[in-house]
């Protein structure tokens, strides 16, 4: 009798208004799912797309990606750069035959807690009910390193 | 081979009481390069720093992990401590064990399993952290103060008295703010204006301030020390430095029934108008929506009559552009507008006003010379009903948070009523009263002993009119819960404090967060109440949250602190968290390609071309260069860069992956 | 079918008073119900909704109750149920409300019942549901119900806020709205949604007396020629209750208390009688006026 | 021919070039890139339907470079590569000269105002058959994609000729090279083979000019070019920019307009 699957969650957030937005579920005491580790960067405009990319090779069964939202930014423009580099990378995942249910973009302001909550629930619910990324996972393992 | 050590914090219970430390602190030592593990009550203690720096000398470690709070909150004490402990600060990192964890899950083994991992993820970039050194940057002396009431005034006397110059931007066509408006002030009963307008004089005097009355701030941008601001002066139609406010205009603009803002309505001004007597400048400024030449090219009356000939009816918009090095955000608040309270028939009963109508009654400088005479047919009312709470605390009306001020105004009003209508009847419905305060709650006291003021604990359900007369129904929930009808004279409603209309759209310009009321966000809630997360952004009165004078005045001097501090600074050291181009060896020189597509993604125009030149000066190669003056560390140009050559420091690729890997 | 408009079902939950006090009411929905081509499907098997005594004396009956009607409601696979009468939405919408809102009366009330609650149709009053089909109304009327009225809301269609979720809790404009769709004039008065009594039309007479007389004074006052209800309660306090309510006025009121079916009725030109006008105690007569009864040619 | 042949005559002899990159006789039918140094050897120029090689690539390569100033015969592509390399510094005006061969004839485009004018003029859609099979990958589901994806792909063996051949892929250290950290396995598998080709299409997104030549140089005949089309397509949808069209920089990948669409983000 194997445990049932709890799916890896791998959160990219900018420093100011998610990963602020997240500060503010804890003190305000929200509960949420464990699943989920937290990678903190200044922006979104900091997040590199190969990050998404190789969290799934390293065996994350979903990935959450949450910024400011537009007009917020801490830095101006870093989403709205950011927004259009996810654009064109959630297309071509697609087209390359990544399942985009277990990627969720987001914008979680720093006001936004229960947000938080909510968006890490709902990703790893959804994640949970796919089941673990085999398809990504096993290309890795089939590899050398 | 690098030596890390992971200090594990209890805070209490508040991480210890959910996440199995000692466990985290085992498994933890079992880390590769991780020489060292403990877990203690409070790491932010003075006990718990010394531990961190003894154990930096006594085990020799060259970087630390903090499991505590968010670093958001202790980063900066850590890293003052991992220097004292002899390492470079940005050798430190913290993770988050209770934001993210603790205060977040049950306590089990998957919530200890979770700190183990955000233990780990640290440590795994404190292995790749380089020794940075801050960055510095030249400051501004020159602040910018905007909003032009008390908050804004204090905070501009202070700044400006350290002997640094002050831009003091105000949208309305004079300074002074609600305060001017006001009757008289709780707990002393001093007229505001009294106390008010000598500050508002000094202001105008000052020789470090420079006033820019009705203006609006159009764009900031920059950073702390060294920000851009655009202001636009709107064009009053007068030339000011000729105008000597003689007034004469206002007397002969043939438009005049015109509702005065400055008295909430009870009263009419011209269509060329200074907004109160007292008002600095006392020079006019002309409506456009309402003067006639405006509207149908005629009249010119006050051009033909200005005895100093001070009519520009051509006059344009102005724009400024300034650098600062600090900017206060002192924008104060509006009260909840009439549409919200169809039950009490704000709007519909003449009789039915607000508390700032009340203030313009009860005022020596208003409409009636401070008598209490009821809008409708200037009747003296008999009986007047006060509502507090009106849309405070009540998540109908979308303000769940108390309002503040309403407890004492509403006191004071009843009291300046009780003072000026001999035999009159005052009674107040209330939730609680909340009057903290150095002689707050005597002078509550004061209006129920001595002035016979009537205070019933309940709400009301609706205001109506019967025969000509105001019916307010409620009930007293304290005499055996007895729904109580009274028919009074006048009812003034308490109304909810709510966030400066375009609030929002400000915090935007400004880069500074706002809560879901839109009141602007403080840094932390206790302990850096006056500043925003935007470093050089400063916050003092109404604007934060509800606030009474006292309040406003003190922080507004807490902000002039934070700005004079800052300005006595020779330079800024800023964080290094920059993006920097690597260089290699000839014949290499950078991998940098010098495509500049990371130029445009900068948002602060940080990145340069810098020719690489041989001996005789021919150009081999031209690189990306970042000014570290420039870059806020957003790191948008790592990631557009294709050959990897931009990094950026403290969230370099090599920290970054790691952190990922060791997922 | 004729006129294009699809046929609308919905669950339909009489009450205790739809078959008592109130047949009018019944009677009077009935018929616009079917000039509108609304399907009622009543509800198998309803039992009481938990309202007056039951509210009263025991909260868990006063769950489970409702809850059990709107069980039964979606077995028959209804997914929205009209309550006529006031009393029984609110009791419906706040059980529903409470079950969806605290896991422990869920648990408590899926123990009685010995059965699990999944999703529960979702419950309407008959203002809602006419609100719903209001551009019906207008093409079909045939003699516009040119009177100037009080809309009498009550306390129950509107509140608690968070249970009705339905139109301006101090502000109703609903049935205004619908009064006006017929032709009719509603006065801007004060005491739309005041207590009428409910319940005390037969224990506390007095006290129903004490209330409708401040309602009916205002609504008089105010040059109302009729009082529109949507709610059985507040019909019998004012209209059984008028006796009482007039020994408490020094100017005696004899306008007319009508359910906003009758008034929409009316205006469709169906049969005074059919609507059951002729049940009221105080005679549904206007103040003469030129009534254009429209030709239709 | 003989018009370009004795074009480059002139150019070479004239000492306005120093090199005239072109085509040669292959094996068979194949065409094959020549570089003509001397107005002798013109006459081994090409010119005809084998011609499709987009030989921009070149354009970067320093051996090239350090010979002098370059002609180049130029197939549309061509000229678009031109005009992104120009965009991004990487080509100087007086450093190239085009010699576009626009259905048979030869236009000398000396400047880049005159490339970007004739190229106005010619249609960019992609080949059809590319298209096809774009739709074709589009209409499946996303699992019958990967499978497909994971078929072609398994057969890569890390060549890199893709990058070779193409025009934008000049940089001197490709982030394949990069080992601090090492983002891409070496070795060829499954996974790396999946990251390498999503972050090839990925840099070339807003930057490819659709020559298609990656696909051609694929020895084991791998479409990686629908990959880089289908970024590029994305980017002229979403964004209505596009690789090749000038020669001042509008990549779409740094620059945003405040509206774009995001009606995928929560």
């Amino acid at each position: 009798m194997a445990d049932p699957f709890e799916p890896k969650m791998t959160a990219f957030v900018c420093n100011w208004c998610t990963y602020a937005g997240a500060d503010l579920t804890g003190t305000s005491r929200i509960k949420y799912q464990s699943n989920v580790r937290v990678i903190r960067l200044p922006c979104t405009g900091r997040i590199d797309f190969m990050l998404v990319m190789k969290a799934f090779s390293r065996g994350s069964d979903g990935v959450i990606i949450s910024g400011c939202h537009p007009n917020d930014c801490h830095y101006t423009s870093g989403n709205y750069h950011a927004r259009r580099r996810w654009m064109v990378f959630r297309d071509l995942m697609d087209f390359m035959g990544i399942d985009l249910r277990r990627v969720t973009f987001s914008w979680v302001s720093a006001a936004e807690g229960a947000k938080w909550a909510e968006l890490v629930n709902e990703a790893t619910n959804t994640v949970r009910a796919l089941g673990p990324y085999k398809e990504v996972q096993q290309l890795a393992v089939a590899g050398i390193d | 081979m690098s030596r890390v050590g992971v200090f594990i914090c209890h805070c209490g219970e508040n991480i210890a009481g959910t996440v199995d430390v000692a466990a985290v602190a085992k498994a933890a030592l079992d880390m590769p390069g991780v020489v060292h593990a403990i877990e203690y009550k409070y790491m932010c203690s003075d006990p718990g720093q010394t531990m961190l720096k003894d154990a930096i000398r006594d085990k020799r470690l060259d970087g630390v992990v903090v499991a505590a709070c968010s670093p958001r909150m202790h980063e900066p004490t850590f890293r003052r401590t991992a220097e004292e402990g002899g390492i470079n600060p940005y050798q430190c990192e913290m993770a988050n064990l209770r934001e993210h964890c603790s205060w977040v899950h049950e306590k089990g083994e998957p919530t200890t399993a979770k700190a183990v991992d955000l233990v780990r993820i640290q440590v795994e970039k404190v292995k790749r952290n380089h020794p940075l050194k801050p960055i510095r940057v030249p400051i501004t002396k020159k602040a910018l103060v905007l909003g032009g009431g008390i908050a804004g005034i204090q905070a501009a006397l202070d700044i400006a008295n350290t002997g640094s110059p002050v831009l003091l931007v105000e949208k309305s066509p004079s300074i002074g703010g609600h305060m001017s408006q006001l009757s008289e002030t709780f707990p002393t009963l001093d007229c505001s204006q009294c106390i008010l307008t000598p500050r508002m004089v000094e202001v105008a005097r000052h020789p470090l301030i420079t006033l820019y009355t009705y203006s609006e701030l159009e764009k900031l941008e920059g950073f702390i020390g060294n920000f851009k601001a655009t202001i636009r002066k709107k064009a009053r139609k007068i030339d000011e430095k000729l105008c000597n406010g003689c007034g004469v205009c206002q007397q002969k603009c043939p438009v005049k029934k015109i509702p005065d803002q400055f008295n909430e309505g009870l009263s009419n001004r011209a269509a060329i108008y200074v907004p109160f007597p007292q008002a600095v400048p006392n020079k006019p400024v002309i409506d456009l929506e309402n003067c006639t030449f405006f509207k149908s090219g005629k009249c010119k009356a006050c051009e033909k009559l200005c005895p100093t000939k001070a009519i520009r009816f051509d006059q344009e918009d102005q724009i400024e552009v300034h650098d600062v090095g600090a900017v206060v955000l002192a924008t104060g608040y509006k009260t909840m507008p009439v549409s919200n309270f169809s039950e009490y028939g704000y709007g519909k009963y003449k009789d039915v006003i607000d508390g700032m109508k009340f203030e313009r009654l009860a005022s020596a400088s208003g409409p009636t010379g401070g008598a209490i005479k009821r809008p409708s047919d200037g009747k003296t009312p008999e009986t007047i009903v006060f509502i507090a709470c009106a849309g405070s605390r009540d998540r109908l009306k979308g303000v769940p948070y108390c309002s503040k001020i309403c407890c004492m105004y509403t006191a004071k009003h009843a009291m300046l009523y009780q003072h000026k209508v001999h035999g009159g009847k005052a009674t107040i419905f209330y939730m609680d009263i909340r009057a903290a305060g150095k002689n707050y709650d005597e002078f509550v006291r004061r209006a129920v002993e001595e002035d016979g003021v009537k205070y019933v604990r309940g709400r009301v359900s609706r205001v109506y009119e019967d025969g000509g007369q105001l019916v307010v129904k409620g009930v007293d929930t304290l005499l055996g819960a007895e729904q109580v009808e009274i028919r009074a004279d006048m009812v003034v409603l308490a109304t909810a404090v709510q966030a400066q209309d375009g609030a929002e759209e400000l915090a935007q310009t400004l880069h500074v967060s706002y809560d879901p009321y839109k009141f602007f966000a403080e840094a932390h809630p206790k302990l850096r109440p006056v500043e925003t997360n935007t470093a050089g952004i400063f916050l003092a009165g109404a604007c934060q949250a509800p606030r009474d004078i006292p309040e406003t005045v003190a922080q507004a001097s807490g902000a002039a602190v934070k700005v004079a501090g800052l300005f006595s600074q020779p330079e800024l050291t800023r964080e290094p968290i920059i993006a920097v181009v690597d260089r290699q060896p000839p014949p290499v020189f950078s991998h940098c390609v010098g495509c500049f597509l990371c130029k445009s993604a900068c948002p602060y125009q940080a990145i340069e071309e810098e020719p690489i030149k041989n001996r005789n000066g021919d150009v081999l190669k031209v690189v990306a260069k970042v000014n570290p003056g420039l870059c806020q560390g957003c790191g948008t140009c790592v990631s557009t860069c294709r050959t990897k050559a931009i990094d950026l420091q403290g969230f370099s690729n090599e920290q970054v992956f790691a952190e990922l890997m060791s997922i | 079918m004729k006129s294009g408009i699809q046929d609308l079902q919905v669950g339909y939950f009489p009450g205790c008073s739809l078959q008592g006090s109130s047949r009018d009411f019944a009677e009077s929905l009935h018929l616009v119900a079917k000039a509108l081509s609304i399907e009622l499907c009543e509800v198998p098997e309803w039992n009481c909704c938990g309202a007056s005594s039951g509210h009263m004396i025991d909260h868990l009956v006063s769950m489970a109750l409702p809850i059990n009607v709107l069980l039964k409601a979606q077995k028959a696979g209804l997914d929205r149920v009209m309550a006529p009468c006031a009393s029984c939405y609110n009791r419906l919408a706040t059980a529903r409300h409470e079950i969806a809102h605290s896991p422990a009366s869920k648990a408590q009330v899926e123990k009685v019942l010995q059965t699990t609650i999944g999703k529960l149709p979702r419950v309407l009053n008959v203002l809602e549901l006419l609100a719903e089909v209001a551009d019906r109304i207008g093409p079909k009327v045939t003699k516009k119900f040119e009177q100037t009225v009080a809309c009498y809301y009550g306390c129950l269609l509107v509140r608690p806020a968070k249970v009705t979720g339905f139109d301006r809790t101090e502000e109703p404009v609903e049935m205004d709205k619908l009064v006006a769709a017929v032709g009719g004039k509603t006065i801007d008065w004060n005491f739309k949604t005041e207590c009428c009594g409910a319940s005390f039309s037969v224990s506390r007479t007095a006290v129903v007396g004490r209330l409708g007389a401040k309602i009916m004074n205002d609504a008089v006052g105010k040059k109302a020629e009729a009082i529109v209800v949507a709610c059985p309660m507040c019909h019998s306090n004012l209209d059984l209750r008028r006796g009482e309510i007039n020994q408490r006025l020094d100017v005696k009121t004899d306008i007319p208390v009508l359910f906003i079916t009758q008034v929409i009725g009316l205006a469709l030109g169906l049969s005074e009688k059919e609507l059951g006008l002729g049940r009221h105690f105080v005679p549904v007569a206007f103040p003469a006026k030129p009534v254009a009864a429209a030709t239709v040619s | 021919m003989e018009a370009l042949a004795s074009k480059a005559k002139e150019l070479l002899a004239a000492g306005t070039v120093k090199v005239v990159i072109g085509y040669g006789k292959g094996t068979g039918e194949s065409r094959r890139p020549i570089f003509v140094h001397a107005a002798e050897r013109a006459d081994d120029l090409v010119v005809d339907a084998g011609c499709v090689q987009n030989l921009a690539t070149y354009l970067t390569k320093s051996e090239v470079r350090a010979l002098g100033r370059m002609a180049i015969v130029a197939v549309p592509s061509t000229l678009r590569s031109i005009l992104q390399l120009a965009a991004e510094k990487q080509l100087r005006e007086e450093n190239v000269l085009a010699l576009a061969t626009i259905d048979g004839s030869i236009r000398e485009l000396a400047t880049f105002d005159a490339v970007e004018e004739t190229i106005a003029t010619i249609p960019d859609a992609i080949g059809e058959a590319d298209q096809k099979m774009i739709d074709k990958l589009t209409a499946m589901s996303v699992s019958e994609r990967r499978a497909f994806w994971a078929g072609e792909l398994g057969r890569c063996v890390k060549c890199y000729a893709c990058r070779a051949s193409c025009p934008m892929c000049y940089c001197e250290r490709c982030t394949m090279d990069c080992n601090r950290p090492q983002w891409i396995p070496v070795a060829s598998h499954a996974i790396g083979n999946l990251e390498y080709h999503m972050v090839r299409a990925m840099h070339l997104a807003g930057r490819c000019v659709q020559c298609g030549t990656c696909g051609a140089a694929c020895p084991v005949g791998i479409p990686v070019h629908l990959l880089t089309f289908f970024a590029e397509s994305t980017v002229r949808r979403q964004f209505g920019q596009k690789g090749g069209a000038s020669a001042k920089l509008d990549y779409a990948m740094s620059t945003f307009k405040p509206d774009d669409k995001e009606e995928f983000i929560r």
